[in-house]
């Protein structure tokens, strides 16, 4: 693990000043997640760091076995019982890991709540979208008129037409937006104040995509929510986040506000990331790509887990784990030669 | 200008018509109308959103889905499904499917996997197995090494490098990708197109790319046809449809489309 | 609406089946049956006569017809032996069965349903592993051979319960629960399976998001999501449960439909076998229709017709 | 639709439950307790093997001065009865030694019918589609329809006795279960994209289905087959003691336990043990079906 001597001070903090007292938004230290894998403890999550300042933006990209997922069901404590969460999760101050589990029960939902990857499965196909949706107002002890009222106002507010009917259609006879929209419905419910997407999109057709980012974006702004956008794609990640954490293979590999990480990154897997992503709108040469495969916490290896693809490697990466640190202005960077990337 | 390989005409597939105890069924159309054509040596890229008819009209052209109307043919020569194509034809086209992982028979090892082609028909210069295996996995990239394990025991990045692996084999003159770099890794998916692109240079081979993404499109495909609903909305050369789309339609899709926003 | 129709259609079609091979099973039988009718002391004119009524002479092919028709108007033929319509020997016994068979799915489901519910909120927990095992156990232990020991245990050695017959609520008691264990071992794994299985489900992750307590979540979506499946087996498993009873019926001498098939079997009366072959398949067949019909209810899914 | 990235599959499946499959077990405890049952069908067989040659025993021969004896007691000729005597003088030891055999040669020789004509039909119809597929299974579910035991009841006590009837008897429900795990599993199996690869690699249907299709059928079948013999044990032993099974001149545990009964109030003992046995072996290879079905699923769903 990385050995830090100081605690890190969180670009997010500085994005909005006003609001920077150190009990607001969400701030995660040292975090790390053992998860029960073939009957071994794997660490799947190794110390990383973050904040979201209230109204803030954070995406956190990866590949696969990046550890991001995880991240976001620990979280919410939604990982299973058997696996083992340690660092800090602070809520607005208070610690989640050493909360008891029905105060994390309290939060879920109510001041933090999660929007999945897949609308179809993250419904059940036995009832009513509108039951779904008014579930944590029924069971919070709502009168049975007022959910129906509050129902209808949470569809319009996702922006799904015709909501006194649809509100009586089950998840199989909506289109794939419009389920993505219940869900979203679903999980402003319980009016949290931070929003946790993992892949939102990622199930969508492009022009789909399109009209759902557009809505986060709209009801973070009218809400005021803060949001962590969990996602694979870069290019999501930029257009919606002020802030983006790159992960590898379970640790954090970069950080810093979304702009200057996507233009100069500090991170060699950061700028390959980058010159992975095919454009659109101009054409694009195709790059060397990286050599190999993206590596999960099973078979990460010792030093800094991307030397082996790494073409900025030198024999120290491959030995000593490069520690995390601030690299200004406001970005923070785990490698040995930050300062030649991109050079 | 280069001669026409491929060319799909009124191409129409009914599709999942529903029975119905009264009355006569009523025919879905997947795909209807559908023109277009490969040239030699062309990568096509055929992007839409689901539904629009992409991934059926890649498999009527491999011969896996049987089509209502339309003719398929390849150097003029008129393709029916796979169990009715000549061995000749047979071979020409090949396929690489979306998940790496579903398109190789887990119980089966690489070598056997590559190797299936050879037992259905004499392909020259397989005579040595062994040899000829290890060929073309270095031909994909792939360390020899590999050839006795087993696809769990690949990354997906691997597999997909196995399942290209296996249509060479069959010394194919076309294949056709059905969005086969769409469930890797970026980093990932970046080597792969790579290849593919280099595999084209070295063996001279035309492709039929389907997609949902278009960014993949523009940076590998020579020509692009746009689809929506089953019909083919627009087509051209790719730099000229990107630049500037005629149909509405393009239109949104490129607007839905993002880029890196830095 | 069409969908009834055509499930409608289907059980007709599975029930001219049924009655097809049982018409095939009983010609194939060795013997005349009219000969094993009257004995062997009989003469050939009164088994001519005999053969005759019964109509036996023509060809298969015209007996298959006139059994069909007779079916149609729900003639079942008349047992020689019994002297009357079997289909009236088979009404006399039915409600004996249905009452047994009752009894048994009540235990079966109630106790099924807990031990199942018991061993699939936790998968791998010591409740499971042992309720498991014990399901394996329960479905093992032949019924005959249970009954026997109950009978030696309740009626002989404690005297408290009648170890034959029926008539009072207590005669029930010990055919009822035998009949039950196989059936509530069936019930049981299928409920912790379909729990299990409905607990990896993607939407119980969004309701525990939501902030549910556990109990919610599992009142919520759990249980009623992994009913819909149990309910459905559970019915198809009543054909299974009707052919216990055929032998649970015999080590009690419970007087219903079981114990009536095999003595018309050890006496070569096949139109009564016939007839109570029919009428249980019948039984189940309705019942499948049924559930098929009621499973349309539950799941929205194939309610609106969306997903076959 | 884009699959799930591998992270989010494992970690919400990791989320809810542990792994589907358990691997073997570690600890030796638990090791020990999966071999028990394998050693006690073990015993079985070797009972039902060599037993015979061991222990003389003619169900024709009736010595009636011997009839009811209580276990332990002995014989006129000077035997240990060990487990007693029936009403007629016949060694209930014997009875059980030999009623073993006749279960596994019946249970194996159903299970072996059951699977082979279970296997071509639903490989056959799974890997077919179309319309050969409705109708068979259509036939599925008119066999279905039956209750298995009292279709064996009829088949075996209208057709009488011998034991190419039971087998045929108890093979024509047993079949079907198979058909349908083949059949899942060759669905399954078509609509993978390796078959499609195969497909346009010229393999024909036949290596196809030996090299893409059995392979995957083989476990759950086994695992199926392994709870059918079970199941056909159980039933053959209820037809025998419904008196519509195998003739009196075979041994059979369903007639040892039949017989008992009208004794049971003054020799338990004639049912007791022959009902011991059946509900061991049934129980062992219950438990061994179970371990099957979890390691090789019912199907090849997901």
């Amino acid at each position: 693990m990385a050995p830090n001597s100081t605690a890190p001070r969180v670009a997010g903090a500085s994005a909005d000043p006003g609001e920077s007292s150190p009990d607001a938004g969400l701030r995660v230290r040292e975090l790390t997640v053992d998860l029960r894998v073939d009957g071994r403890l794997r660490r799947v999550v190794d110390g990383i760091t973050f904040a979201v300042a209230p109204r803030g933006t954070l995406g956190i990209i990866g590949e696969s076995g990046s550890g991001k997922s995880v991240t976001a069901l620990a979280l919410l404590d939604l990982l299973p019982e058997s696996a083992h969460i340690g660092g800090e999760i602070r809520w607005r101050g208070e610690d989640l890991v050493r909360a008891s589990a029905a105060r994390r029960r309290r939060i879920r939902g109510r001041e933090i709540a999660m929007v999945f990857q897949d609308p179809l499965a993250a419904l059940n196909p036995t009832r009513p979208v509108g039951r779904q949706i008014g579930e944590i107002l029924r069971r919070g002890g709502m009168r049975r008129a007022q959910v129906g009222e509050r129902v209808v106002e949470l569809m319009t507010m996702a922006g799904i037409p015709d909501p006194t009917s649809r509100r009586r259609a089950y998840p199989h006879q909506l289109s794939g937006g419009l389920r993505q929209r219940v869900v979203i419905a679903m999980a402003l419910a319980g009016e949290p104040s931070l929003l946790l997407a993992d892949e939102p999109t990622t199930a969508l057709d492009v022009t789909v995509q399109a009209r759902i980012l557009g809505l986060l974006g709209s009801i973070r702004a009218e809400a005021g929510l803060a949001m962590i956008l969990v996602s694979h794609d870069l290019r999501v990640v930029s257009h919606v986040t002020d802030e983006v954490a790159v992960m590898y293979a379970g640790r954090l590999a970069e950080y810093g506000p979304t702009r200057d990480v996507l233009r100069h990154p500090r991170h060699p897997y950061t700028q390959a990331l980058i010159q992975s992503v095919p454009a659109v709108h101009s054409r694009s040469a195709l790059t060397r790509p990286l050599p190999g495969t993206p590596v999960g916490p099973a078979n990460r290896p010792a030093g800094c887990a991307f030397h082996p693809r790494c073409p900025l490697a030198i024999d120290r990466c491959a030995v000593e784990q490069p520690a995390w640190r601030p690299v200004p202005p406001g970005r923070w960077v785990a490698c040995h030669r930050a300062e030649e990337v991109g050079a | 200008m280069t001669g026409t390989r491929l060319r799909v005409e009124n191409l129409a597939v009914a599709f999942g018509a529903r029975r119905r105890l009264v009355g006569r069924a009523d025919p879905l159309r997947a795909v209807d109308d559908v023109s277009f054509h490969v040239r030699d040596g062309e990568i096509l890229g055929v992007v839409g959103e689901s539904g629009s008819g992409k991934t059926t009209v890649a498999r009527c052209v491999a011969g896996l889905q049987r089509y209502a109307e339309g003719t398929i043919s390849f150097d003029d020569v008129p393709l029916g499904p796979v169990s009715a194509r000549p061995p000749q034809l047979l071979r020409a086209i090949q396929m690489v499917f979306q998940d790496p992982r579903s398109s190789l028979n887990p119980r089966r090892t690489v070598a056997q996997c590559v190797g299936e082609a050879w037992t259905s028909f004499p392909v020259p210069g397989s005579a040595d197995r062994r040899q000829a295996t290890a060929d073309l996995l270095a031909d994909v990239g792939l360390d020899p090494d590999v050839a006795g394990r087993y696809p769990a025991q690949l990354s997906g990045g691997q597999c997909q490098r196995v399942s290209i692996a296996r249509a060479l084999a069959a010394r194919p003159s076309m294949l056709v990708c059905d969005e086969a770099v769409s469930a890797l890794d970026v980093s990932v998916q970046a080597q792969i197109l790579r290849l593919l692109v280099d595999l084209r240079e070295r063996h001279g081979l035309c492709m039929v790319f389907i997609t949902h993404d278009l960014g993949v499109v523009r940076q590998v495909a020579d020509r692009v046809v746009v689809m929506q609903h089953g019909v083919i909305v627009e087509q051209g050369p790719v730099d000229d449809v990107f630049a500037a789309p005629d149909q509405p339609y393009t239109r949104e899709l490129l607007g839905a489309a993002l880029d890196l926003h830095s | 609406m069409i969908a009834v129709v055509r499930r409608v259609l289907v059980a007709l079609v599975v029930l001219w089946g049924v009655a097809t091979v049982v018409f095939f099973i009983v010609r194939a039988a060795p013997g005349d049956p009219a000969t094993a009718l009257l004995g062997p002391d009989a003469d050939a004119g009164q088994v001519a006569a005999l053969r005759e009524s019964m109509g036996l002479n023509r060809p298969l092919v015209g007996q298959y017809a006139a059994y069909l028709g007779d079916l149609v108007t729900l003639d079942l033929g008349s047992s020689h032996r019994l002297g009357r319509p079997a289909i009236d020997a088979v009404a006399e016994r039915l409600p004996a069965t249905v009452e047994l068979t009752l009894a048994a799915t009540l235990i079966a489901v109630v106790a099924g349903l807990v031990l199942g519910a018991l061993a699939g909120r936790r998968a791998g927990s010591v409740w499971d592993r042992l309720v498991s095992t014990a399901t394996i156990g329960l479905q093992s232990f032949p019924t005959f051979w249970v009954g026997i020991m109950f009978i030696l245990l309740f009626a002989l050695t404690l005297g408290v319960l009648p170890s034959a017959g029926a008539g009072t609520p207590a005669h029930l008691v010990l055919p009822a629960v035998t009949l039950a264990l196989p059936f509530t071992a069936i019930v049981a794994r299928l409920t912790r399976s379909s729990m299990a299985d409905t607990l990896t489900e993607s939407y119980i992750l969004t309701a525990r998001a939501k902030g549910l307590t556990e109990r919610q979540v599992l009142t919520g979506h759990v249980l009623r999501n992994s009913l819909v499946p149990v309910v459905t087996i559970v019915a198809l498993q009543m054909g299974a449960l009707m052919g216990g009873a055929v032998v649970v019926e015999n080590v009690f001498a419970w007087p219903g439909l079981g114990s009536l098939i095999v003595d018309a079997i050890g006496n070569r009366d096949y139109a009564v076998v016939q007839a109570a072959t029919l009428v249980i398949a019948t039984i189940v067949v309705a019942l499948n229709l049924l559930v098929d019909l009621a499973y349309r209810a539950i799941d929205p899914r194939i309610r609106t017709g969306d997903r076959a | 639709m884009n699959p799930l990235p591998e992270t989010l599959e494992a970690a919400t499946a990791a989320a809810t439950l542990p792994p589907a499959r358990p691997s073997r077990p570690r600890h030796l405890l638990a090791r020990v307790f999966a071999a028990v049952p394998f050693v006690i069908l073990g015993c079985y067989l070797v009972a039902a093997v060599v037993g015979p040659l061991l222990i003389d025993y003619d169900p024709v021969d009736t010595p009636l001065v011997d009839r009811l004896l209580a276990p332990g007691s002995r014989t006129s000729a000077g035997e240990l009865a060990v487990l007693g005597t029936d009403h007629l003088g016949r060694d209930v030891l014997a009875q059980v030694v030999y009623g073993a055999r006749t279960s596994v040669l019946i249970g194996v020789a159903t299970v072996v019918v059951a699977s082979v004509v279970g296997c071509c039909v639903g490989v056959i119809a799974g890997y077919s589609g179309g319309l050969v597929d409705t109708v068979l299974a259509r036939i599925m579910d008119i066999t279905l329809a039956f209750p298995g035991i009292l279709l064996a009841i009829v088949i075996a006590g209208v057709l009488d006795g011998g034991a190419v009837v039971v087998v045929a008897a108890l093979a024509v429900s047993g079949w079907i279960g198979i058909a349908r795990v083949a059949r899942g599993v060759a669905v399954s199996v078509r609509s993978r994209p390796w078959t499609d690869a195969a497909r346009m690699l010229g393999v024909r249907p036949a290596r196809m289905i030996v090299r893409h299709v059995l392979p995957f059928a083989a476990g759950p079948v086994v695992a199926l087959a392994t709870v059918e013999f079970a199941l056909v044990v159980l039933a053959e032993a209820g037809l025998s003691f419904l008196g519509v099974g195998l003739p009196a001149s075979t041994v059979s545990w369903g007639q040892t336990i039949a017989n008992g009964k009208e004794y049971l109030a003054s020799a338990w003992w004639i049912s007791a043990f022959a009902g011991v046995a059946l509900a061991g072996l049934v129980v062992s290879v219950g438990l061994i079906g179970d371990a099957f079905t979890q390691r090789y699923g019912r199907g090849f769903s997901r």
